[in-house]
């Protein structure tokens, strides 16, 4: 029986892609240039129009910028940072859990010592610190989400790997004579996939909000490039005189977080051996 | 007499698909009925329709049950909880899996009773000696995980008989068991039906268990019942071909070692390809055109044994 | 309701939000604006300067040289401090001596470390040398506060710092660290009574919500509004806006030493396309004060005569053409202390006329490190707000622009030559003379470009009656309640 | 193949540690040997150690002391590249046909495991190999591109089944084999386990609880108490006359699948609970529940001796 | 038992010196604080000559030693940047960490916790999409645009609650709501999954047929066994809420330990960084103890074992 895909997971499917779409296709479907300013057009209401500029859809920022047009080259921002952050965090994390499952003994004791120091230096001591010794980019950015939050994986991964390591299948590929990396790769980690995926999404929409964290601290994605956290973070000063430079990118956000989890959820329970036939 | 269970036309749907289709029998009190088929032919499900527990995804659309003569289905689930642990209970399939691990023994099995632990104390410690538990002041306070399998199989059944129900239906109380432990809880249950007259509703696919306890037998074969009778009669001459291959299937003490056991072709399928007419044709050695058409319905071919087989006297 | 009652009632206690609490309340050891603001209230300095930014007499009654490197100070005999005890000329001296004790490590040292000693001449009378004719010294000594010498040596400088005690008109009444400052009035303070029974220093770090305590009736002054909130809090009844020129001049520093802008046309270009007045106007709301060098007129030094380059993207545009420098890619230093939209403002300004700028933002360690570092690091451009807290030309453009400085990345000997010849003597005429021609030097060399003078912008309650100075200090004492 | 027999079990004890407490004595000191194509049943209630036996045999298991002899390699102690060249000649068909599979492989691709990863087959000429080896397991070569919840149980056991003669072993061990599958299934895959044997002649360890089936397939049979080994004998020996009171008890409470006989049973249940097995009780085991303990049984453990055709630990056997 | 304590312990030692280590050797490859210290017209002598009285113009590894010869004397040193001890900077800041992330806890484990099971039991209705809506929305919002609307809203437009400071409980209220919203939608989540898993066990049945309703079988069985998943998520976020609220202190001037992380950071104050990466460890240590201790009250078969 093929599985169903509910009406609501294709309306999800289609925001994401919609998303995706938007951001990749910002430079030409964005009405403005998002870093041309134009200090006369501060803080414009959504739907203003001049005659020399045009319309101005979402409003203007403090500087003039065209807010839509910030916002859809903001979601290419927020959207690499977040699926390349989650990415080398996946991939690192994941990989070392996998090892500290499987091999035990000190591999696991140095793995998971290390993951509890990991955790316990605030995450912000480690961005600053990555910023200041390797200087600000945009792969700084990517390295120092990622750094800090591998251990999260790596703990979900340790605690699955623990758990299939233990089933007959495992051990049935030892009498293959399958290689431990082969076992680690082919046997163990398509089956700890679920509980990671449902981790790497919810740390998706995390890791958008940390970069606007870090923006807020001055850190983040280099200016006068638009992210959503930096949007977000320079327009909270206008809360009230410009709501829509927060709100905007806000329900952006919401959006995005809420589809991505749905995803996350709906993928889990399709990995899901017990309910992929129902 | 009225049965103390009876169940009518029960049909369960999953999706679309009626995995139990059509199911009904009748227990009288201190009989012991056993439920037989392969796996996954509706047996567990049921039994849960019987207490009206089915999971989510599954529907009822129609028959019911009636216990001691009064139809459960008009009930409300808040008069349904009254009936439930008190008129008519439930062993489960697995034991440890069906006791809190994280709850004492005793605590669950007072639940039974309706009253806290601290109140219903001396009954809980009755019903633990009752169903052999030795040291039952001692095992009171352990927790499922401190019991051994049949230990804990035992604490299922006095969950269950502890309000005294007179119905009782176990689903495969045995399967996770050593024989010797296994023949304990068959004595246990046998008592239990002649000394109390407790109905039971005996969920199996062992056909020695059986042999062993069964009154009657009511064979189940992809959601139907495919034959009911006494249990002599049925293992001295099956009316049903599906029950007839199923004890030959059996390894018996009589074969000579490594001969071929015989064995049914093809296998069962599933609920949602479940084919017009008698739903074992597929399998069948007896099958003709007619079997494919229309649906055999249960019918009388001795005295008080029925078959769902237009071919059930050719039967061999 | 409350608010009603503080309308009836004369108001006792001030709360003020500051971005941050002290660091230290040793006079001593830290100078950093919210920390200055708190404990110079509770100390007295040898000098201090009025509204109008005059170098007046506190501590010291009245001075003068005996030569080029000696200056005698005659001082009050009626001040007294906390506890009572009288202040001396013998407090005066040990503060001197204290603050350039190298084991003391005081980080303003550098400030003072041209003082050779301090001596008690008479009963009224501290006779300080320097080493050599050092003009800034006054401006200097009015940051200066004056510590209990007996007191400190009692407790021991690190108990000295969270026990802290001068002769100021408000006394420590409780240190809740990371939290508030509470400070009580002295009745009998010399200078008279005291407007406030009590001032309360709050650290608010995030200036929205400082906005929000002032307009919840949680803060009766909060410091560090941006123009653009000031701008939106004009038209509140509950709140008035209080703004001053400061002696601190925006400007942005421009690496005459490596990098495309080594080229002087270059740095030209860039004068020229950067739109000050627009700057001032829209970005700043008009909270700034335009400015024709590096250097603002709270300055000594300063001349109104200097001629800035104008604003002429054209012209820019064709400088960097024949400089070879269009398309170049030049990196803008920065750090979150910095207005952020000014630094895209002038991005904008200078990809209008063909530069690529590149804003590298980091934390303010490292870009104080690279900004110090070799030419190299230093980056080509980057925003700068200077205050030398001694509104003299010899606290700014030395240290910016005087080669072997580690904040200049410029070298030009007729430069030098002023500046060292403006810092030898005492004689005022001759000085300016000699700024006179570095600022003219600097014009055409543009090592830097002057923006605009800074303005401090404060928010407060109608009620509160006070005049903020230039050199942003906070004296409760000036302040005034009027309901 | 050499005289010797395909596996030499001696004196073998796995002993799980215990956080707090005594250990787990699971498996406490058995021998016994299997010949080159023949079938050693190995049974005894839940729990007694058969697991552990099996898979001390073919090194998935740290073994506490005692000695395991494949085809004359040893195999406790055995390093890494040890184990992976003996396990060419051994293998090992799983209890539980749906967790020994991996969800996420293909039958394919589990079955052509052993193949791909020792380097014998590949491309084509795995696929050869693997349709072959499903045909003989009574599989379709088509099944090998579905996955394994699209089987039914006992289509699943023959996958596996599939997979432990990929390598032809010398040597198989069955773990309970058909004790998860249903009454039909089992017998479809009792007669697969005949045929192979019969086809390829491999020595077989069998594992299980089900003395009905253990006496269709083997031609020994072994029976365990609590970590230890009550009786070994030949097959009918062992039904027609057992010398070890367990094994009578054993025998005894076997449903027979006729109601007439079933009930015409004397019934002798045991009494008492199965002692855990980190509180071995003193002298012989099986003392706390045996009909006929004397006191010496509480005392002195029985020797291991020849009775008749058969082995046996018991002070008091059945001559 | 005591052996796997002291196992454990050690084991924590270590972690916490590898972690002082690499923030020791990291923060000093960022830079000093000399810098931000002096003057902005101070000369390069000047800033050599306090380097210098400041020490840090000696070795790494002296300095490093020097370090640890005076954590072994348990001398945690004196701020640069405030001259005061760094117990005294770090201890003073303890009670509001404390305060807040216990408020913030309180509310993230009323509101998810519950949420969390509703979520579970009424799977597919309504309750749940509106509850995960809300479970979102925490877990989306930005703190520090979340912040700033709750001050506006609660306490300039309504005057229900102090706008900013941490006199009271009142000023504890907005701060744990904000601060708590990431971690309730953590929760939340974290129940729905093994309140669910839990769900379909044959124990909840069995109880049911016992003639338990749903809810007692929730409340007797269920959420204990669901309990160890989230025991631990608790745990972890317990860590995040002490030491990350940097973002929640700044916008409600909450003088927290995340603040004052930040603030020594950023002012390059080295040792009292390294206190509060100590503090943060221990606590951490402590967590994992305490969970591990809670794993063992919350299910006996754990107790033998740990
Ligand atoms: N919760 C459920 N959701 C969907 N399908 C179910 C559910 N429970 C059972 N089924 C399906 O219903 C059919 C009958 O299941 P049931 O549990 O009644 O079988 P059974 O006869 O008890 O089998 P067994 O002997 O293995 O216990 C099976 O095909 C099973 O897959
Ligand atoms: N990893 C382990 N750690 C601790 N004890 C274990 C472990 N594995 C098995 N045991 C214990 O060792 C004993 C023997 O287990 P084993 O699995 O070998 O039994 P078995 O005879 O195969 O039982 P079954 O018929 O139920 O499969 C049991 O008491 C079991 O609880
Ligand atoms: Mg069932
Ligand atoms: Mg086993």
């Amino acid at each position: 029986m093929r599985p169903r895909v509910s009406f609501g997971i294709r309306v999800i499917v289609l925001l994401i892609v919609l998303f995706a779409a938007a951001a990749l296709l910002a430079p030409w479907i964005s009405p403005h240039d998002p870093l041309r300013q134009s200090l006369l057009l501060r803080l414009k209401p959504p739907g203003s129009a001049t005659a020399s500029a045009g319309l101005f859809p979402l409003g203007t920022d403090d500087l003039g910028r065209d807010l839509l047009s910030r916002i859809l080259y903001g979601a290419r921002a927020s959207f690499i940072v977040a699926i390349l952050s989650v990415s080398v965090s996946l991939v690192v994390g994941t990989l070392l859990g996998l090892a500290a499952g499987w091999f035990r003994g000190w591999t696991a004791t140095l793995i998971m010592r290390f993951v509890d120091a990991m955790l316990s230096v605030p995450a912000i001591l480690l961005a600053v610190l990555t910023v200041a010794v390797i200087g600000p980019s945009f792969v700084t950015l990517v390295l120092v989400l990622g750094l800090t939050r591998w251990p999260r994986y790596t703990r979900v991964a340790y605690a699955a790997t623990l758990q299939v390591a233990g089933l007959p299948f495992i051990a049935a590929a030892e009498m293959a004579g399958a290689d431990s990396a082969r076992i680690l790769l082919r046997h163990i980690l398509p089956n700890i996939a679920g509980p990671l995926l449902v981790v790497a999404t919810s740390e998706f929409g995390l890791m958008i909000l940390f970069e606007a964290g870090l923006s807020f601290l001055g850190l983040g994605i280099q200016p006068p490039a638009p992210s959503w956290g930096s949007i977000m973070s320079a327009g909270r000063q206008y809360v009230e005189r410009a709501w829509w430079l927060t709100v905007f990118p806000g329900l952006g956000l919401f959006t995005l977080v809420v589809c991505v989890n749905v995803m996350g959820d709906w993928l889990r329970d399709r990995l899901d051996p017990r309910s992929a036939g129902r | 007499m009225t049965p103390a269970l009876a169940v009518h036309d029960l049909r369960l749907l999953i999706g679309g698909a009626a995995v139990v289709d059509g199911v009904g029998f009748a227990v009288a009190p201190g009989e012991v009925m056993a439920l037989v088929g392969e796996s996954g032919c509706g047996k567990s499900l049921t039994a849960h329709a019987i207490m009206r527990l089915l999971p989510d995804a599954v529907r009822q659309d129609r028959g019911y049950v009636a216990l001691d003569g009064d139809n459960l289905s008009v009930l409300s689930e808040r008069q349904m909880r009254l009936v439930r642990g008190r008129r008519m209970s439930m062993i489960f399939q697995e034991p440890q899996a069906a006791l809190d691990p994280l709850s004492t023994v005793g605590a669950q099995v007072a639940e039974g009773t309706g009253s806290p632990l601290r109140q219903a104390r001396a009954a809980v410690l009755a019903m633990l000696d009752e169903v052999g538990i030795a040291d039952p002041a001692r095992r009171i306070d352990q927790y499922p995980f401190e019991l051994s399998g049949g230990m804990c199989q035992r604490v299922m059944i006095a969950s269950a008989l502890i309000a005294r129900p007179a119905v009782l239906i176990a689903d495969e109380p045995t399967t996770a068991l050593d024989v010797t432990i296994q023949a304990q809880i068959l004595d246990l249950l046998r008592r239990l039906a002649i000394e109390r007259g407790t109905a039971i509703v005996l969920i199996t696919h062992d056909m020695g268990v059986v042999a062993d306890i069964a009154d009657r037998v009511a064979v189940m074969y992809a959601g139907r019942i495919a034959e009911t009778g006494d249990t002599a009669a049925i293992f001295a001459r099956p009316r049903h071909p599906y029950t007839a291959l199923l004890l030959a299937a059996l390894p018996r003490r009589t074969d000579v070692p490594r001969s071929r056991l015989a064995v049914i072709e093809g296998r069962v399928p599933a609920p949602s390809e479940f084919p017009t007419g008698c739903r074992f044709a597929g399998r069948c050695p007896l099958a003709d055109a007619r079997c494919r058409a229309e649906t055999p319905l249960l019918r009388e071919v001795a005295r008080g044994h029925l078959s769902a087989c237009w071919h059930a006297e050719a039967v061999r | 309701l409350s608010a009603h009652h503080a309308a009836a009632q004369p108001k006792t206690e001030l709360t003020v939000d500051l971005a941050a609490d002290a660091a230290t309340l040793d006079p001593q050891l830290q100078w950093d604006t919210d920390s200055y603001s708190i404990y110079r209230n509770m100390f007295d300095n040898l000098l201090t300067r009025d509204v109008a930014g005059k170098i007046v007499p506190q501590v010291a009654t009245a001075w003068h040289y005996t030569n080029d490197t000696t200056l005698v100070f005659d001082l009050r005999t009626d001040i007294k401090f906390h506890d009572g005890t009288k202040l001396t000329p013998e407090d005066v001296a040990f503060s001197v001596k204290r603050i350039v004790d190298p084991a003391f490590k005081s980080p303003q040292l550098s400030q003072f470390d041209q003082i050779a000693g301090a001596e008690v001449t008479g009963p009224a009378q501290v006779t300080l040398r320097t080493k050599s004719p050092y003009p800034a010294l006054l401006a200097q000594l009015v940051k200066l506060s004056i510590v209990p010498k007996a007191y400190v040596e009692k407790l021991g400088d690190v108990r000295f710092n969270q026990e802290p005690m001068g002769s100021g008109p408000y006394k420590l009444r409780a240190w809740q660290r990371g939290v508030q400052v509470t400070l009580d009035a002295m009745p009998d303070y010399w200078r008279g009574k005291p407007p406030f029974a009590s001032v309360v220093f709050r650290a608010v770090p995030d200036g929205p919500t400082r906005i929000a305590d002032l307009r919840a009736g949680r803060a009766d002054l909060i410091r560090g509004l941006s123009p653009d909130d000031a701008e939106a809090l004009k038209s509140e009844r509950q709140v008035r806006v209080l703004s001053v020129p400061t002696e601190r001049v925006a400007y942005m520093f421009v690496n005459a030493l490596a990098g495309p802008t080594a080229d002087v046309r270059v740095r030209r270009a860039i004068a020229m396309a950067v739109d000050r007045e627009s700057l001032i106007t829209a970005l700043q709301q008009g909270f700034a004060k335009p400015v024709n060098e590096v250097l603002t007129p709270a300055n000594f030094g300063y001349d109104a005569d200097v001629k800035p380059w104008p604003f002429d993207p054209v012209q820019a545009r064709a400088l960097i053409k024949a400089a070879g420098a269009e398309g170049a890619k030049i990196s803008f230093l920065t750090s979150p202390v910095y207005d952020r939209r000014l630094n895209e403002a002038i991005q904008q300004m200078l990809a209008d006329v063909g530069l690529q700028v590149e804003i590298q933002m980091m934390d303010q360690p490292t870009y104080l490190r690279r900004r110090q570092g070799t030419p190299v690091e230093a980056g080509a451009l980057s925003q700068g707000r200077w205050s030398c807290a001694c509104q003299d030309a010899d606290g700014v453009i030395f240290p910016l622009f005087r080669s072997g400085s580690i904040w200049s990345k410029y070298s030009n000997p007729a430069f030098d030559t002023e500046v060292d010849a403006a810092r030898a003597t005492l004689d005022e005429a001759v000085r300016k003379t000699h700024y006179r021609r570095a600022l003219d030097i600097l014009r055409e060399d543009v090592p830097g470009v002057g923006l605009f003078q800074d303005v401090a912008i404060y928010g407060a309650k109608p009620q509160l009656k006070w005049t903020p100075t230039a050199n942003e200090a906070f004296f409760v004492m000036d302040m005034a309640w009027q309901p | 193949m050499s005289g010797a027999p395909a596996l030499r079990v001696t004196d073998l004890a796995v002993h799980y540690p215990a956080r707090n407490g005594p250990p787990v004595r699971a498996v406490d000191g058995i021998s016994f040997a299997l010949e080159a194509h023949e079938t050693l049943g190995l049974v005894g209630e839940s729990g007694c150690g058969k697991s552990t036996v099996a898979r001390a045999i073919v090194g998935l298991q740290t073994v506490t002391h005692g000695s395991v002899m494949v085809d004359g390699t040893e195999i406790v102690g055995a390093g890494r590249a040890a184990l992976r060249a003996a396990r060419a000649g051994m293998q090992m068909v799983f209890q539980d046909p749906v967790t020994s599979l991996n969800p996420r492989m293909t039958v394919g691709a589990a079955v052509g495991e052993p193949l791909l990863v020792r380097g014998l087959a590949r491309g084509a000429a795995l696929r050869e190999r693997v349709a072959l080896l499903l045909t003989e397991c009574g599989l379709r070569p088509e099944d090998a591109a579905r996955y394994p919840h699209q089987f039914s149980g006992g289509q699943r056991q023959r996958i596996v089944i599939a997979r432990a003669l990929a390598l032809r072993p010398a040597l198989l061990v069955c773990d309970e084999p058909v004790s998860a599958l249903d009454v039909s299934v089992r017998a479809q895959i009792l007669n697969l386990l005949v045929d192979l044997q019969r086809a390829h002649g491999m020595a077989c360890l069998f594992v299980s609880h089900d003395l009905a089936v253990v006496r269709h397939v083997c031609d020994r049979v072994a029976v365990m108490y609590l970590g230890h080994l009550a009786e070994l004998a030949p097959r009918d020996a062992l039904f027609s006359a057992p010398r070890h009171p367990y094994t009578r008890a054993l025998l005894a409470a076997v449903p027979e699948p006729d109601p007439v006989a079933q009930r015409a049973k004397p019934r002798v249940p045991l009494v008492g609970e199965i002692p855990s097995p980190a509180r071995m009780p003193s002298g012989c085991r099986f003392h706390t529940r045996c009909p006929m303990a004397q006191p010496v049984c509480r005392e002195t453990e029985p020797a291991w001796r020849e009775v008749g055709a058969s082995m046996v630990a018991c002070h008091f056997p059945n001559e | 038992m005591r052996r796997y304590i002291a196992r454990r312990l050690l084991q924590a030692a270590i972690a916490t010196f590898l972690v002082i280590t690499i923030v020791f050797f990291v923060m000093r490859l960022s830079g000093d604080p000399t810098l931000l210290l002096v003057p902005e017209g101070a000369t390069a002598e000047q800033i050599a000559a306090l380097r210098h009285a400041l020490g840090f113009d000696r070795p790494l590894a002296v300095q490093y030693l020097g370090y640890l010869g005076d954590l072994a004397h348990f001398d945690l040193g004196q701020s640069l940047v405030q001259r005061a001890p760094v117990w005294l900077i770090v201890a003073s800041r303890l009670p509001y960490t404390m305060a807040l992330a216990a408020g913030a806890l309180v509310f993230a484990l009323v509101t998810g916790i519950p949420a969390g099971i509703a979520m579970a039991v009424w799977r597919g209705g309504v309750t749940e999409r509106l509850l995960s809506a809300l479970v979102l929305a925490g877990q989306s919002l930005p703190t520090f645009w979340s912040g700033i609307l709750f001050i506006l809203l609660f306490g300039v437009s309504l005057h229900w609650l102090p706008t900013s400071g941490a006199d009271g409980p009142a000023s504890l209220v907005m701060p744990s709501v904000v601060l708590g919203a990431l971690a309730m939608a953590t929760f939340a989540r974290m129940t729905r999954i093994s309140v669910l898993e839990e769900l379909g066990r044959d124990y909840v049945t069995a109880a049911r047929a016992r003639g338990l309703s749903m809810g007692a079988a929730v409340v007797r069985h269920v959420l204990r066994n669901a309990a160890i998943p989230v025991v631990t998520v608790v745990a972890l976020e317990v860590g995040n809420l002490l030491a990350g609220a940097v973002i929640v202190e700044t916008v409600f001037a909450w003088p927290g330990i995340g603040q004052l992380a930040m603030q020594s950071i950023f002012a390059r104050d080295f040792l009292v960084v390294q206190a509060i990466v100590l503090f943060v460890s221990m606590v951490y240590i402590a967590l994992n103890l305490a969970t591990d201790l809670a794993y063992s009250a919350i299910d006996p078969r754990i107790r033998g074992m740990a």
